[in-house]
């Protein structure tokens, strides 16, 4: 492992400590350690399995398409792969380490039963097109979640498989494209808020919409009269997120839905901030018909570095008869099974299928414990402890940082806050990264669009008070050193394994896959 | 709670520096509509760890899992050995709880990772450029198409029957929003398959066709052919592979002439997972066509130091930035799996994976042996990998492999599960073999399927 | 978490960065990461487990013993015990971080499969005094485990029940001592090499013995001269550990075994470097009459920082009615069953039971796992590689460091250098602090005591080339530094969690729990 | 092999560089006699991760795991729930593969979790100071006998007869080496310990008295009358404790006067693991003895800068320092164990351990209530925690035990079994009961014990 000059470390590269004095040849400093590419340890010869040597003399049927060539890839034997990646965790951030403040991404604590459970054999070891018989545990598991998003949000069917948010959303405008085309006329525009996440407008847009922008109030909502106004027989749906982005409740998102059935069209609510309200308001009240719950937030699915996550999406009774297959179903001897089939009744107009199984099992038995762990009553503290740690960061911080809907009542699960007044040129970005060297993952920045400079600060209820607290102090100290327009924040972090990347480089000439250096 | 770190008096602190009496002021912006007193009915209370791993036990109690069975099934999810390492590695907390790389500056640990996972994948597959993983195999595909639209400005795939049925579906359902015509057939039960059909297809207004390799039945198939065809007529082929572990012995799609490879991962890794999660592979040929892929690429860069590092790149493609304009709605991907099958990918190495591959193909011609000297049993495949097809006489493969299960033996996929109601289909069987296999469980097999079949032709059951 | 002015960190102790610009009010240094203790973040009502309240009217048949007082513990909640725990754990240095030359320790990479096959319930959720019929698999694997152990060493009996080196060596003085009483008189000496572990003289002073010193040879082996001159009717036994502490093969171990055997005394092999020869020699052919085996060492179980170990003792035929209860052995029906009881037939003198039930179960399951991967072949590759990279340092730093032995033959698993020539009064614990900035966990320093500020690098079989490599030339720079009376050194660490350590003050007041602040 | 990363290649390179011209030339210090020429016969070769994992799982699936059973032992081992957590922080590589922290510097994960667990452990026993821990409760024991004969110059010790068997002749075994005198009795069957008996032996040569809180019939005794009886003569009280759980509900030792309690930690964190490893747990309530306890200590101190730091500390008492005049000959000990009770002892707090404690006081009345009930079973105790001795006719509680093990219940630990031989003791059966303990488990038992006790008074056995 580490062969000397083989990481990106060169040898000239010499670390050296605060007084100048101390260096390291390896690169290393102490606990911050540097490690190569795999390519750059690894050997074609060497593997980390025990398996029997190739006999080529054993009998080939594969009709004669023989890969002869080598492949390109190396190998590192078990004691060299458990360091190699060991080793690179300990270049990452998580929310086992700090606070993860990243707002609408709900980063809270990922609990370990949820993870001991997934494993079970039981659980993980079974295939997806096994026997229905010999998966009725599994079944359950899809049944008993399926039933909890339907009573927490007040909906009346739910659609398991979508694979994460995005696929939700796709989920629920193919099913609102589906409905409106089995009406006659599929429409043509998807009207969406200008604070909404990347992913809603490219969702509309995948699947054949056009999309509008609707503008923002100085509030931060949405701007109910603009939106009427919009309102039309071309307009398929709107998609609202609720909390929005901004971190507020869209309170007129009843008279927004009332609007829009109106004249035909379906409300899709962007889910991805249940977290606030899940056990205390049910979107079902709200007039929703399609919302995509992503497990992977509000239920504590873990993130994993970008993934896996879970969108099922709840439906209100005019969507469901349009919800993907497969769905799991109680026959009429009481057993669950699993519906695969496109069927042709008016309860069953199915628009199709989304993926290749039933969802992402894995994530639907963590989610279960999750629930089953909180009940109705923990999950209702869950939605109270998110808002009110939210709203304390809010209030602690407001006197020094732009707060620009801070008079618009009290936030949802997240605080939001813009940069203006930061002295030398100073951004967002700037005191992101001095947040880093003071210990924390930063917020998220520069979204929602609707607020220049904007960090979207979403602490969950995972957070204790002390916790919070100390962030505070934190981020008070290094806002300060913004508004003075303190130069050094231009070159933080100093502390991480990496100083600032050139994107742009990285961007100009692309390099995505490891190349033998020509030497 | 056992997870919510605020207590009674924490909660009453902050309102009071909140400035709100009760936590219900926080609610104020929720229309009374909406308003819900105590917690939701119908729901069991907040229950002990203890209690939930019962009640997950339980369920858990009820399946019949791969392990303790023999097993055969396939189909696009395969059953490998996962080293014990690959779980240790996506169990640290520090690639557990982070969230897609935004600050790369804390988090090369993933990105790294990802950079050496497009590696590998590319590789694999015979191609230039991998991305970060998209979320299965089925959408990879999808998104094949799309990305074959947008590179050919054109409209139509053809879909060769033998592709995995669910992800032409899934083909289907996207395309009848979006305005692609799709030309699909269903599988033509042949020992091989049948490439002039395919290619016949294939006309001036073709985006792109799409060839499972090996493909639903199992048969490998000449893609370089393929190709040919479809580039003479400015089409671009897909090529779908869903058990990674074949590329370890058999010729790389890309160096066949591929353009999009796309594929199913979760063999290496993942586990079979009742479907899911499972990790979408996506590479191309050309480095010409990056900008057009859908999905989250990682790439080399420097520091402010000089010092090598990676970063999240051509983010200009992505919903984040370019919204409505954006090449794949894709989000959140299948990371942690990525990471999983990279570690798994490392530990085998080349040799190692090539041993794994002649193990599968070893064990499976040996199943193809045996299975076929049992009495009804009739091998269609020419030529395969670890996977083929058996033709059986007597009743629908889907209620033989029931009977199978029913005697405790998980003996493959039938087609009538996968195309139901096709009559032509009903008594093919997909068997596949990995090294999980033993000699054993391919004779019980074996004789299961000879009790099975025998039984049925009496005319009492001897049962 | 981390409340402010909680840690150890005072405010005023703000860190900056090599320029001096960048400082953090956390303490924090990016994933350099402060922690509390549980005692100043905890709360007596807080807890991370969710139980019944406590109802004071239930009943109570405690007897009148109820603890009234308050215990004085702290919880956390699971977020913050992770949390907690995590960032203690980036604080350390393990082996899956990098390269832990601990001369003498044998830190190997321990598989995770080991790891795995401990948690299966059938091992991990049995109890000691569960019936015997249901617990036969244990049972076989303690047997299998006695079956490797007596084949691996060539002895014909073996005792499970020690549970680490130090307790091995108990169980086999015991046994010695348990044989002369047996035979009429205890005696009174054993001789020890002045290069022992100090387990060894500690061992035989606990059994009750006096403790008389050999003296090496400056070739770094037993001076058998010495020894035999030693013998005599009072000599109970010698311990010898070979290969030896200087890791050298003590050749004249035969001639020794005899000579004491001549005199009627019994041989103690300490086997904690069987790792060196496992698979190659036979510590039964070289007369041992009681060895230990640390299975935390040759067999790959985890130190876990600071044990559980594991210290089977393998006997001579001579000692083996000696072995202490309780055994598992086969009975007429081929059942296997624990013996507990004394029985007092000539094969069974047993001197009696050392720990309450048989042993470290769960360390037998993961070295049972490890041999059964490797096989008698893979163990033979163990300790050649073990030694080929020992030798292999021991060859590429000799021309730099004072290699005492280096003229005395290869060594086995670990090279032996000295302090000699350290310019500027720098010693041997200035160039191991100066490796824990290259990235190193130091090798084992000032012990064995025979050679002046020893320095102990055992690479162990698991480590790759490149790391070797990479580890030289660190190790030469920094040795390089030391010989150039580098002042620098003299307060290095300057990168790792702490710097140097006040050991004397710690002794000299010794604070040993937490105790409330007085303010 | 895949834990060796030696290539043949590499192999080569570096005897090159070593000079030698084959390995065996590193091995030509071992005379000839020992030689091996190839490996050891009569032991298997090397296999793959999927074979060793069958194999292992096999012997694993020979053996009853009590979450698979009603299951009531206990006698110095006890089934809690370990909250998943646990298992996360001790698997992180940071502390797994870790050694004693002798480089304070990096080290400090490891040091400042040791230094919580004393301060746990020192309060839990209401002590001053606890060490870093020692094997198990039973080698603390006789540790803490040999302190007690250094802090007195006293030679002998007084047991009770309801210490733990395996404790009292641990301790058997090591005085009859090393001169002490050990003074044993059997334990009386009888509702109360009689205490009178006990402090009657204590004389002017007492070193210490050994006492078990609750003893070994699951009985509380008044330690502070043993504290006063022994104080008068100069010995010391030592208290050993095998249930930890037990002092979140009952007053500690130190409280009472013990002078050195010890104790078995298993109860917290770490598991019944078929006996081992174990966590030895030592305490002292006067810190003046700090000097003379057995196994390392950590403390705190400051590093150059001045920052608060942890590190091992008193070594001159330890045997790498003192050798032969060292307090113990322990080395390592149990720093992974410690790290599980810590961290599971971390998530309880002060309020979850009196929950627990609570919880299982709870149905341990339950279940005594309930098994008083059945015909032939009478309860001993007039007081216990979660375990009590059932007195039960008819053939001996060994045999009783068996029965119900047959019946699929493991049904407590029969006196018989720790007492081979003693016919006074052998129709005694504990019964120890815990919060993983369920109504219906109780039910279960006494059912089935009373189907034991019936049936064995037929004349022709019913099955
Ligand atoms: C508001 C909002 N909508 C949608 C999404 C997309 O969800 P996913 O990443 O699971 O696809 C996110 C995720 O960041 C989000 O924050
Ligand atoms: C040579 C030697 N002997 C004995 C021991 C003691 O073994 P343990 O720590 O397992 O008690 C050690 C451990 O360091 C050792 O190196």
């Amino acid at each position: 492992m580490n062969a000397p000059n083989k990481s990106g470390w060169k040898p000239s590269m010499e670390v050296a400590d605060a007084s100048g004095e101390m260096v390291t040849t390896t690169g290393n400093r102490a606990l911050m350690l540097e490690e190569p590419l795999i390519f750059e340890i690894g050997k074609a010869e060497t593997t980390g399995v025990d398996l029997p040597e190739v006999d080529p003399a054993m009998p080939n049927r594969m009709g004669g398409y023989d890969r002869e060539e080598p492949i390109g890839l190396v190998g590192l034997t078990e004691p060299e792969t458990v360091r190699h990646y060991t080793r690179l965790s300990r270049q990452n951030y998580g929310i086992d380490l700090g606070f993860f403040p990243l707002g609408s991404c709900t980063m809270k604590h990922n609990p370990r039963l949820n993870e001991k459970m997934a494993r079970l054999p039981g659980f993980a070891d079974i295939h997806p097109l096994a026997p229905q018989s010999s998966v009725q545990g599994a079944l359950e598991v899809v049944d008993q979640l399926a039933t909890w998003l339907k009573t927490l949000t007040g909906m009346p069917a739910v659609a398991m498989s979508p694979k994460a948010g995005a696929h939700g959303e796709l989920c629920g405008i193919l099913a609102i494209r589906a409905a409106h085309t089995a009406a006659g006329n599929p429409r043509e525009v998807v009207l969406v808020p200008e604070s909404a996440h990347g992913t809603n407008p490219a969702t509309a847009a995948f699947a054949g919409y056009k999309v509008d922008n609707i503008p923002a109030t100085p509030e931060g909502r949405v701007d109910v009269d603009a939106l009427i106004e919009r309102l039309g027989p071309d307009v398929a749906a709107v998609m609202i997120t609720n909390p929005n982005t901004c971190g507020l409740f869209e309170k007129d998102f009843r008279t927004i839905a009332d609007a829009v059935h109106d004249v035909g069209g379906y409300v899709y609510c962007d889910g991805a901030n249940f977290n606030a309200i899940v056990g205390r308001v049910r979107p079902g009240d709200l007039g929703v018909d399609a919302m995509h719950i992503n497990l992977h937030k509000t239920f504590s699915t873990p993130h994993g570095g970008g993934g896996p996550g879970s969108g099922p999406v709840v439906f209100s009774e005019a969507l469901a008869p349009f919800a993907p297959l497969p769905y799991v179903e109680k026959d009429a001897e009481g057993e669950l099974r699993i519906v695969e089939e496109e069927t042709t009744d008016a309860d069953h107009q199915t628009f199709g299928r989304m993926t290749a199984f039933h969802g992402q099992m894995g994530m639907f038995t963590r989610a279960l414990t999750y629930m089953l762990s909180h009940g109705a009553d923990g999950l209702k503290q869950v939605a109270e402890d998110a808002v009110l740690n939210a709203n304390y960061i809010l209030r602690s911080l407001e006197d020094i940082l732009h707060a620009p809907f801070a008079d618009s009542g009290p936030c949802m699960h997240e605080a939001l806050f813009g940069d203006k007044d930061f002295g030398g040129g100073l951004s967002t970005l700037d005191l992101a990264k001095g947040l880093i060297d003071e210990g924390y993952h930063p917020m998220t920045v520069y979204f929602p669009l609707v607020v220049h400079g904007a960090m979207l600060v979403e602490p969950t209820e995972t957070e204790s008070k002390a916790s919070i607290d100390q962030f505070i102090t934190a981020f008070r100290h290094v806002t300060e050193r913004a508004l003075a327009g303190d130069e050094a924040l231009k070159q933080a972090p100093y502390f991480a394994p990496r100083r600032r990347l050139d994107e742009t480089a990285a961007a100009r000439k692309p390099k995505l896959a490891w190349e033998e250096p020509t030497e | 709670m056992r997870y919510l770190p605020l207590t009674d008096t924490d909660r009453k602190d902050m309102l009071a520096r909140i400035g709100a009496s009760s936590i219900d002021d926080l609610f104020v912006d929720v229309p009374e509509i909406a308003w819900l007193d105590g917690p939701i009915r119908d729901l069991p209370m907040h229950a002990s760890e203890m209690a939930v791993e019962r009640h997950m036990k339980t369920l858990a109690g009820k399946n019949l899992a791969a392990e303790s069975t023999p097993f055969f099934l396939g189909a696009g999810a395969y059953r490998h050995h996962v080293p014990a390492s690959v779980d240790t590695v996506i169990s640290r907390g520090e690639f557990l709880t982070a969230y897609t790389p935004y600050q790369p500056e804390i988090a090369q640990g993933t990105l790294q990772m990802l950079f050496e996972f497009q590696t590998q994948v590319a590789r694999l597959y015979g191609c230039a450029v991998a991305n970060a993983s998209l979320y299965d195999g089925s959408t990879a595909c999808w998104e094949a198409v799309a990305m074959a639209t947008r590179v050919t400005k054109r409209k139509r795939a053809v879909l060769s029957g033998a592709l995995h049925p669910h992800y032409a579906q899934v083909v289907k359902t996207m395309a009848q929003f979006t305005g692609e015509e799709i030309a699909t057939a269903q599988p033509a039960i042949t020992p091989e398959p049948n490439l002039e059909t395919l290619t016949s297809r294939i006309d001036e207004d073709t985006a792109c066709v799409v060839v499972q390799y090996p493909d639903i039945l199992g048969r490998p198939s000449d893609l370089t052919q393929i190709a040919e065809a479809a580039h003479a007529k400015g089409a671009l082929l897909v090529v779908v592979n869903t058990e990674p572990v074949a590329l370890g012995a058999m010729k790389s799609p890309g160096e066949m002439g591929a353009d999009i490879v796309v594929g199913e991962g979760q063999a290496l890794g993942v586990g079979l997972q009742f479907g899911g999660p499972y990790l979408g592979l996506f590479a191309v040929r050309n480095p010409k066509h990056v900008r057009q892929m859908p999905g989250r690429l990682c790439g080399e860069t420097v520091d402010a130091e000089g010092k090598r590092g990676f970063v999240l790149t051509l983010s200009t493609r992505e919903q984040h930035i370019r919204r409505e304009k954006a090449t794949s709605n894709i989000c959140t991907n299948s990371g942690l799996c990525a990471l999983a099958f990279t570690t798994h990918m490392t530990l085998l190495g080349e040799k190692g994976l090539r041993q794994l591959a002649a193990e599968n193909h070893r064990l499976a011609c040996l199943a193809a042996d045996r299975l076929e000297k049992v009495p009804g049993v009739k091998l269609l495949n020419n030529a395969f990998f670890n996977e083929f097809t058996l033709m059986l006489d007597g009743k629908p493969a889907r209620e033989i492999v029931r009977d199978l299960a029913d005697r405790g033996v998980l003996g493959g996929v039938s087609l009538g599960r996968l195309y139901p109601g096709v009559e032509a289909l009903e008594h093919a069987l997909l068997v596949a073999v990995t090294e999980t296999t033993t000699e054993d469980d391919i004779e019980t097999l074996a004789s299961e399927l000879e009790a099975v079949l025998t039984q049925e032709n009496l005319v009492e059951p001897a049962q």
